[in-house]
């Protein structure tokens, strides 16, 4: 893709800087060394992600690439590259209110869909964001009842939250906000299973997720920062 | 990907066919910045000779960009600033390809990034899932 | 090298507020049995309450809760801790960054803490900032002298690896009581208590969760989880001590996902490191719950008939 | 009225300073910390941008100086103490044979630079691997024959504690880019069978002859260059796996490696602080001294009287130490004469 320099947004980092409430600063310390992709956990599996361009591209206000970009989406959060960086600049935050900023451009709600379930289901419900419930079937036949291992353990048989814990994260949660946005990703079970045909199971490892989310519609996402190297998620035009 | 730097790569039969050193190279973005069909290429000439210079042959030869590039314009090698004679370069790689089976690809392939595989029901048994049905299996 | 001038700063508390995490108690009992009981050993009672609930690193960095709602959760909880005037411990490495993180930025910007606090206060609480937050590993590493005491189980003969997670020593790396890249106080630790060290070379790679890279990027993941657990099965150490329950479930489980799709077999048994810590001090099978892991069953069981049931 | 000047360190700066002020009639005190003339340049091997023999050039001038009459050479002696003003030093002098006194109208500070430790670089693997080395041991090593022999891989990483605000110093140490381009080129003369990886950000090689130095280790000697700051080294066997991204192409790579070589920054000599403190000259955010006008009086210090030569300014090669060795001399004559 050829880049326009006159698309760049040359305010955008100073202009981002105030709102990410100072998770996203020193950016244009940045070196452009690599020394943070060198060691990069998940530059090393995919064959385009790259934290220094991310980086470059918020510096040079290069914004719609980096927020249409899956790439923002890879990022493992070990903060590896801060460990390393040079100039000490802590780029886990940034890919975290990076993605802030694409949800708001309307990229990205599928995965956070996906995860949206821990949140209601889990962790406002219990307390507790991980639940005992297992899916996978030979964990389940390994372990068994988990309840029982825990009182051998010498533990109750369930750890449970109180109710007045409960409540107070449920206040949190509607006084910051997060209960109206689950809300509004909400709306649609993406990924009910028991519902579906033969028919759509045949489809079911071919077909792209759906394009809205609750009452969100979801824009693609596209590989900004190199082809997908003839990786199964890309086919030919 | 994390690519493994070795020594033995057809950097030498390039260099051989063009009679030159590929080191002279200087990395100066000349050839890729001044090419009008560069949109089209996924490696420029510089990334390419730098990747011969790594040895990533597979990564070269797999490229659309030498079958693309060198063939009707010579825009790049005219203002190399040392000289390398990238149609040949293009041309030599060509024929290594064709000497692996390698299918010539004039496409380029689709940028767009598909979710796939989101339903949990159809994975194999004895999986876990990234489904979050009903709880989850993998808590992270 | 441990940096022991962090180290003098732990106090050894009477007394410390347990926090629990989701996976120790939900998926591997035994990292919270081990952990309570083993600071009881050592001299510190763990104190529990029932209305802490989860960190909420997890739902934050899956972006559904916004800083500003994550932000009252950790305050809530710390308070708890406050309230009765403890320090926190912690055994993961997710929750003690998370907590640590966010504990930092209230107590460095005074707007954002009085408008946490606004919150709090409509349910009767209130966040100072007084509550420090050590991870529980960095606490066994403070009272090595009291575990060298209490050892009923040496470790002997049994070669134990290493993984450090990312969160504790690269997010901390000012903040850890180790070197981001070079760490060792968990091999003292082990010397300590007799086990044989076994280094291999993927030991400070992450161990792939990648917070939630396994559920939105899997193939991602289980790539990454290959290489470091190749790298592990080429050293082939009788268990692998990990000190965050989630690099735990993630090792532990991947092994088997991955057997299962490659065909391959992978069976490295995967222990919290107060798991371990509560094997030597000599708790019983039982509280070591290791029947809910998932790999390597068999060769726990071998360790354990060596060093004594 | 001529009075002698007092020059503090016995490397290149002081040797040339020193020599051109007794050349022109001036009386030298040459005051050295270690055993024996020569400083940093004694440790090398070969100069840059021209491969020249280090020993034979630093042992010549050395010669040069002890030959020339009106300076006097004090081995394993410290500066103790200073009073006085331009013109009109006293100056206390302490060696394992007592301490003395003397009367000089100038100081010239040439007290050289240290080569970083990188022990915070626990990402290399330095002080855990034998086979992690920094470029002075690299010069020890090829002094004594010890370059790793046949088909081995060699990797040379730049910037280890320059361009570093975490671990090291802000600055760029100037002379990395050119004397790990020497190592690599050492390396292939001594070991052709051997390959040699050169880690680097950017190249700086300004002036005449470095960057065409550069350029002949790439194309005549086939060093290969990466550019891209290594972000580890892990223990892996008997080799050593370097990790770094070759940002050219923008993708992650690892090299497998024999021997890793850390181009270490150029620091401010050791006690450089104390040593200011004694003489009350004003040293920058480093410890560094600090230059009256960083231009046009390079060699001056924050006092009169006081002047400053070679790389306990700045980083600098060798060609601008002996220049302002030179300078820093006709500045001290002007005020003895």
């Amino acid at each position: 893709m050829l880049e326009q320099v006159k698309d760049w947004d040359d305010d955008f980092y100073e202009t981002f800087k105030p709102i990410a409430m100072g998770f996203v600063n020193e950016a244009e310390k940045c070196l452009q060394c690599g020394k943070c992709t060198g060691q990069c956990p998940a530059a090393a599996v995919t064959p385009s992600y790259n934290p220094r361009k991310i980086i470059r591209d918020l510096v040079y206000g290069n914004v719609k690439r980096v927020l249409s970009s899956v790439e923002l989406w890879q990022c493992f959060f070990c903060s590896g590259c801060y460990s390393v960086c040079p100039m000490d600049i802590n780029f886990p935050f940034f890919v975290f209110m990076f993605r802030l900023a694409a949800m708001n451009e309307g990229y990205g709600w599928e995965d956070v869909k996906q995860l949206e379930g821990y949140a209601e289901k889990s962790y406002l419900k219990d307390g507790i964001t991980v639940s005992t419930f297992e899916r996978n079937p030979f964990v389940m036949d390994n372990i068994g009842d988990i309840s029982k291992i825990r009182v051998e353990a010498g533990l109750p048989p369930e750890r449970t939250v109180s109710p007045r814990g409960i409540a107070e994260i449920n206040m949190i949660s509607d006084l910051s906000g997060m209960t109206a946005f689950m809300k509004q990703i909400g709306g649609v079970e993406l990924l009910d299973c028991t519902t579906c045909t033969d028919e759509q199971a045949k489809r079911c490892k071919t077909k792209p997720m759906p394009s809205k989310v609750g009452k969100i519609k979801t824009h693609h996402r596209y590989y900004n920062y190199g082809e997908p190297g003839g990786k199964k998620n890309a086919e030919a035009r | 990907m994390r690519l493994r730097i070795d020594e033995d790569g057809i950097r030498n039969v390039v260099e051989e066919a063009i009679g030159k050193s590929l080191t002279a190279c200087l990395q100066c973005s000349k050839c890729g910045g001044g090419c009008s069909h560069s949109e089209e290429f996924d490696l420029t000439p510089r990334q390419v000779v730098e990747s011969l210079l790594d040895c990533q042959d597979q990564n070269v030869l797999d490229s659309r960009m030498i079958w693309l590039c060198g063939r009707h314009c010579s825009g790049c090698q005219a203002v190399c600033p040392v000289g390398l004679p990238l149609n040949d370069i293009m041309a030599v790689l060509r024929e290594e390809a064709l000497k692996l089976d390698i299918e010539p690809k004039y496409e380029q392939p689709s940028l767009v990034y598909h979710k796939f595989e989101h339903c949990a029901k159809h994975r194999g048994e004895g999986e876990a899932s990234e489904s979050m049905v009903g709880g989850e299996t993998q808590p992270a | 090298m441990p940096r022991l001038d962090k180290v003098a700063q732990i106090p050894k508390p009477e007394q410390i507020f347990f926090f629990k995490s989701c996976v120790a108690s939900n998926k591997y009992p035994g990292i919270e049995a081990c952990g309570t009981e083993s600071l009881r050993i050592l001299g510190v009672e763990p104190v529990e309450s029932d209305e802490q609930t989860c960190c909420g690193g997890f739902v934050t960095f899956a972006n559904v809760a916004a800083p500003t709602a994550s932000m009252p959760a950790v305050a809530r909880n710390l308070s708890l801790a406050e309230e009765k005037n403890l320090d926190t411990c912690v055994v993961c490495n997710g929750c003690w960054t998370f907590l640590n993180e966010f504990g930092h930025f209230m107590n460095n910007n005074a707007e954002v803490k009085g408008s946490v606090n606004m919150m709090l206060n409509m349910m009767g609480r209130e966040y100072k900032g007084t509550s420090h937050v050590f991870h529980i590993a960095e606490m066994y590493y403070r009272l090595k002298d009291d575990i060298s005491k209490h050892v009923l189980r040496p470790l002997k003969g049994v070669k134990i690896a290493t993984h450090y997670g990312c969160h504790y020593l690269g997010g901390g790396k000012y903040s850890a009581i180790d070197d981001a890249q070079m760490p060792t106080y968990m091999e003292e630790l082990i010397d300590l208590m007799g086990g044989t060290v076994v280094p291999y070379a993927a030991n400070r790679e992450c161990c792939g969760t990648g917070f939630t890279q396994i559920i939105n990027g899997k193939d991602l993941s289980l790539d990454h989880t290959q290489r470091k657990l190749d790298s592990v099965q080429e050293a082939d150490p009788d268990m692998l001590i990990v000190q965050c329950p989630y690099c735990h479930s993630q090792l532990d489980r991947v092994q088997q996902q991955l057997n299962f799709r490659q065909g391959v077999n992978y069976q490295t048994p995967v222990l919290h490191i107060a798991q371990l810590v509560g094997m030597a001090l000599g708790l019983p099978v039982s509280q070591l719950a290791f029947a809910a892991h998932v790999s390597g069953r068999e060769r726990l069981e071998n360790v354990l008939d060596r060093v004594g049931r | 009225m001529s009075k002698k000047t007092l020059v503090i360190g016995g490397g290149i700066a002081g040797i040339t300073a020193a020599q051109k002020i007794a050349q022109n009639g001036g009386e030298v005190i040459l005051i050295e910390k270690e055993g024996e003339l020569g400083g940093n340049f004694a440790k090398l091997a070969y100069t840059f941008p021209v491969l020249a023999d280090a020993k034979m050039i630093v042992t010549r001038e050395i010669q040069t100086a002890k030959a020339t009459s009106g300076i006097e050479i004090l081995p394993q002696t410290e500066l103790r103490g200073v009073s006085g003003s331009a013109g009109d030093f006293t100056v206390e002098l302490n060696s394992p044979s007592g301490t003395r006194s003397e009367h000089v109208g100038a100081i010239i500070v040439a007290a050289g630079f240290h080569y970083m430790e990188p022990t915070a670089y626990t990402e290399y693997s330095y002080g855990r691997s034998p086979k992690v080395v920094t470029s002075l041991e690299f010069e020890k090593m090829a002094a004594e024959n010890r370059l790793p022999k046949g088909n081995a891989r060699v990797v040379f990483v730049h910037c280890v504690g320059s361009r570093d605000k975490a671990k090291g110093y802000r600055y760029c140490s100037k002379i990395c880019c050119s004397y790990s381009a020497k190592h690599a080129i050492m390396m292939k003369k001594a070991n052709p069978d051997s390959k040699a990886y050169v880690f680097y950000i950017d190249i700086r090689a300004l002036g005449k002859g470095y960057e065409e130095f550069i350029r002949d280790a790439m194309e005549v000697y086939n060093v290969r260059y990466i550019r891209g700051r290594v972000a580890k080294v892990i223990e892996s066997g008997s080799k050593l796996i370097v990790r770094a991204e070759d940002s050219l192409i923008g993708n992650p790579v690892e090299v497998e490696a024999d021997l890793v070589v850390l181009a270490s920054a150029m620091e401010p000599p050791e006690g450089s602080r104390d040593l200011a403190g004694i003489l009350g000259i004003a040293t920058d955010e480093y410890g560094f001294f600090q230059e009256a006008e960083v231009n046009v009086r390079p060699c001056h210090s924050s006092k009169s009287g006081i002047f400053l030569a070679g790389s306990c300014t700045q980083p600098m090669e060798i060609a601008s130490a002996v220049a302002m060795g030179g300078l820093a001399a006709s500045e001290a004559l002007t005020l003895i004469r």
